[in-house]
């Protein structure tokens, strides 16, 4: 107990004594958290990010004159059966009308006395397809129909997006990794700088008869304490960032940044605990054979 | 009671001691004694189990080098009191915060600290310095600070390497007569020196070393 | 001569004798190189990007129905003056009529048997406006002409975008000014560090009859190479992330990232040495008083 | 010529020096004895400028205590070998780098710090253990080595702090005589000792301090 006692207040002491030492503790196991975090969120929103893509993703179909808003009514029915079909919006003749207002100015009505434009039907397809989208299918699908006039579509917008979401994935896949191992690396070895100054207080404490986890505890304290330092500073610029961020990408491209802050938080605490306890124990140990 | 049974042991780059055998009585008091590099020091470094002999056994109450577990050699330094060649004061403590480290390792609570450390300096006149860090004394109060380190948790076993080196006559003759007072109390105690006017004729068994080995 | 051959020979042996703190030097350095070498290229490309956000603004005018193809083609050079105007395109009747068969896939001549479109002409504004862009003025402008019928723009996107076009560079000021001071002091912090261990060398030599420069020769040495090393290091990250993001980045965006090669080269190295220099020095003076 | 002028040095925690008067002429070799905590490794401190007096003055060949510069320092130092009471040998360097160090701040080329090291290492009868970090070496060895260090510049001035704490009496004996014999061609010693039966009746000054002061 009276151990336990002297092991934290030499912990907590040592932050304090190590202050410039600490410094760069903390500093670095923040930077690694930023990176991590930083990840995380991006990760997190990689989905919504291709899905906000895919949002983009659209087949126009046009019908011939002759078809019916009914017979295009029951069509839309047959097509939403298509294998990747997520919803259809029909635009009818006055639909067009408003669209050919928008795009030229003027009325055709007023022009013409008629409508001579086509009923047409904008298809989105299903965002969450577990791997590319490939469209050709669906739009050959959609050439057997009689009624069916013309097909436009972004096939090579899509085309470029989608070979990308594979990679992307792995990517980020890899990067977390590499992130994670440097974050136990350069905490290990910002621990290791600082023992390397207490090389004198270990032998002489181990000469005395301290146990090793006497000899071990207030350095595993103290970089837990530098630990937690890091967890606070790294979420509150992580959140600040984004907040201010997410505004502004939203506001741009209408994209919306998610973000859990207690999954952040969490996130952040337990990779800076693990990575900042197994960083400093893997230093002592090599002190302390 | 310690036993050193034929013990050899060589460094790396050469050195050493060879086919040491000594035994030291509960309560005994002996003097090592030997030009320099004769291997008093490695001698002490076996006992507190630093080094390992390669050949031979060393055995201190039920601790022996054989069978001893590396996590059990704590145990046996909590019984032996040390006082270093280089006397292995913390820098970054002070002299009352070095003299109670032991007792923390110990396990002492905080009003026995304080009562023990602060009769120990009393005890080696360096009342009034409690807060000085090691730079901040002289030789000879480092060397005494060591001394009451090493003692403060009353010891069964005192291994003592060249402790009189920076004290002045005076304070060596009290160190002697302090540890023939606490050897009567039935301490074993191994004390490194060259100071032979000081040891001679005061009837405590000198043991003489050369070359790394017992001269007999 | 022979002192400066051994303050050199001490630097190099050093670097290699504290391994595993010049790894942990190296590492702060390249991260910090990694940052602001980042900024740099956004910082780079903050006017490209601008640009390439504002080649997307367009003024649309539609034409009475009564005005002539020629009529508009004066109209248009007059429009030329206004104030923020860069190029014109007139879109004539055959031009309509093709992007009429685009968006309602049918053929109006076909439908109607003759071409009831208006003209019209798209007004591309200048990119390289010192400030944010207004498009009113241009749009109460275009308004005066007699001829004109109706205006399309999109601005409520353009003010959206303009809007963040100063605060954006601001920002970039201050996240770079506060990547370099922390550079220093990072930095600063590891030689820190390094030092610690090496107080007693320091306070020997000192007692030895060293001058100053003797003793922080070598650890400046130490400081430089592990600046050049972190220097390598960051540039082919740059590089290689680079050249990996631009053709990513440019196959989903046709934004075409500009960066240069040596200069970033050239940034990279003179801010590893210059702020490896003042941390190391920094750091070691501490201990020379 | 060294000329300790009235000088007074306080510590802030206490202790310290006060009104030392004492000249060494060239060549003249001084003993420095008194008890533990007397002030002589302040005075030392005093001579090689890491302390500066509080009052009075110093003055060592041309430089003295009150106008010399702070970057002038290190020359003083050069032209004085100190064995420093606590040894300060480097340890990551071995045997033969830290005795050679002084010569490296002096700028000798690399032919000649081999042959001068070689030599100095012999005279200390430590050939065989150049390659020997400090903690590779007994105590004795250290001390011999950073006598080695101290005389190797050949100085004008040196000064000693007990130099044979951890030496053997023979060690102890030798390094008397070999420093009789460099301060018999114009070198100025002070040495601080506790070894009095070493130093009695050779024929040499000695000073008594006590308690911050000279004894008369
Ligand atoms: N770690 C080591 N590696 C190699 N040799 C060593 C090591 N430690 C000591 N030695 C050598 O072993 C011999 C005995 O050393 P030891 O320290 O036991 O001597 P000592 O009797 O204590 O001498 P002193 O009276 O000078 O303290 C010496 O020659 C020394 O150089
Ligand atoms: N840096 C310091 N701060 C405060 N007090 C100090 C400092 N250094 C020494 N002292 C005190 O000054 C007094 C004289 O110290 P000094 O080291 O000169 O003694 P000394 O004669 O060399 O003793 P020894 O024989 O033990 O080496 C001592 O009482 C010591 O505690
Ligand atoms: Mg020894
Ligand atoms: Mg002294």
């Amino acid at each position: 107990m009276n151990k336990l006692i002297f092991i934290l207040a030499e912990g907590f002491k040592n932050v304090w004594r190590h202050k410039s030492s600490a410094v760069s503790s903390v500093f670095s196991i923040y930077l690694t958290l930023i990176v991590s975090g930083s990840l995380l969120i991006v990760s997190q929103n990689t989905n919504k990010l291709i899905e906000y893509l895919r949002d983009k993703y659209k087949i126009e179909v046009f019908f011939k004159d002759s078809v019916t808003e009914k017979r295009v009514e029951e069509l839309t029915a047959d097509f939403k059966s298509i294998n990747g079909v997520n919803s259809i919006t029909i635009i009818s003749k006055k639909d067009a009308e408003r669209i050919f207002k928008s795009q030229f100015g003027d009325d055709i009505l007023s022009i013409l006395g008629y409508n001579p434009l086509p009923i047409s039907c904008v298809i989105n397809l299903k965002k969450d397809w577990p791997s590319r989208i490939d469209i050709k299918p669906i739009i050959s699908n959609l050439r057997k129909y009689r009624e069916v006039d013309e097909i436009n579509h972004q096939g090579k917008l899509i085309s470029r997006i989608e070979n990308y979401y594979e990679s992307f994935l792995e990517i980020m896949v890899v990067i977390v990794s590499i992130t994670l191992i440097i974050a136990v690396f350069i905490i290990s070895n910002t621990v290791k700088l600082t023992i390397l100054s207490k090389k004198e207080l270990i032998r002489s404490l181990q000469l005395i008869g301290a146990t090793k986890s006497f000899v071990k505890g207030p350095f595993i304290i103290e970089g837990v304490v530098h630990g937690l330092l890091a967890t606070v500073l790294s979420f509150y610029t992580i959140i600040g960032v984004l907040n201010f961020s997410k505004y502004f990408i939203y506001d741009l491209t209408r994209f919306d940044i998610y973000y859990d802050q207690v999954f952040i938080f969490q996130v952040l605490l337990s990779l800076s605990l693990l990575v900042g306890f197994i960083g400093s124990n893997r230093a002592i140990s090599r002190f302390l054979k | 009671m310690i036993n050193i049974d034929n013990v050899s042991y060589s460094y790396k780059k050469g050195g050493g001691v060879s086919n040491i055998n000594l035994t030291i009585q509960d309560g005994e008091f002996v003097f090592l004694i030997g030009p320099t590099g004769s291997g008093k020091t490695t001698i002490l470094k076996l006992l507190y189990m630093d080094l390992f002999p390669k050949a031979g056994k060393i055995t201190i109450d039920k601790f022996d080098s054989q069978s001893i577990k590396k996590r059990k050699i704590p145990y046996l330094r909590r019984r032996v009191g040390v006082i270093f060649q280089h006397y292995h004061l913390l820098e970054d403590r002070n002299l009352f915060e070095n003299i109670a480290l032991p007792l923390h390792v110990l396990g002492y609570d905080k009003e026995e600290v304080v009562e023990l450390v602060n009769e120990s300096i009393d005890e080696i006149g360096l009342s009034g310095k409690e807060s000085h860090y090691p730079h901040e004394l002289s030789g000879g109060e480092q060397q005494r600070a060591c001394i009451a380190r090493a003692l403060i948790k009353d010891p069964e076993i005192i291994l003592a390497d060249e402790p009189t080196g920076n004290l002045d006559p005076v304070a060596s003759f009290e160190l002697i007569k302090l540890l023939e007072q606490i050897s009567k109390e039935g301490t074993s105690i191994l004390m490194a020196s060259h100071n032979y006017n000081l040891i001679k004729s005061r009837g405590h068994r000198i043991v003489e070393m050369q070359n790394g080995s017992v001269r007999q």
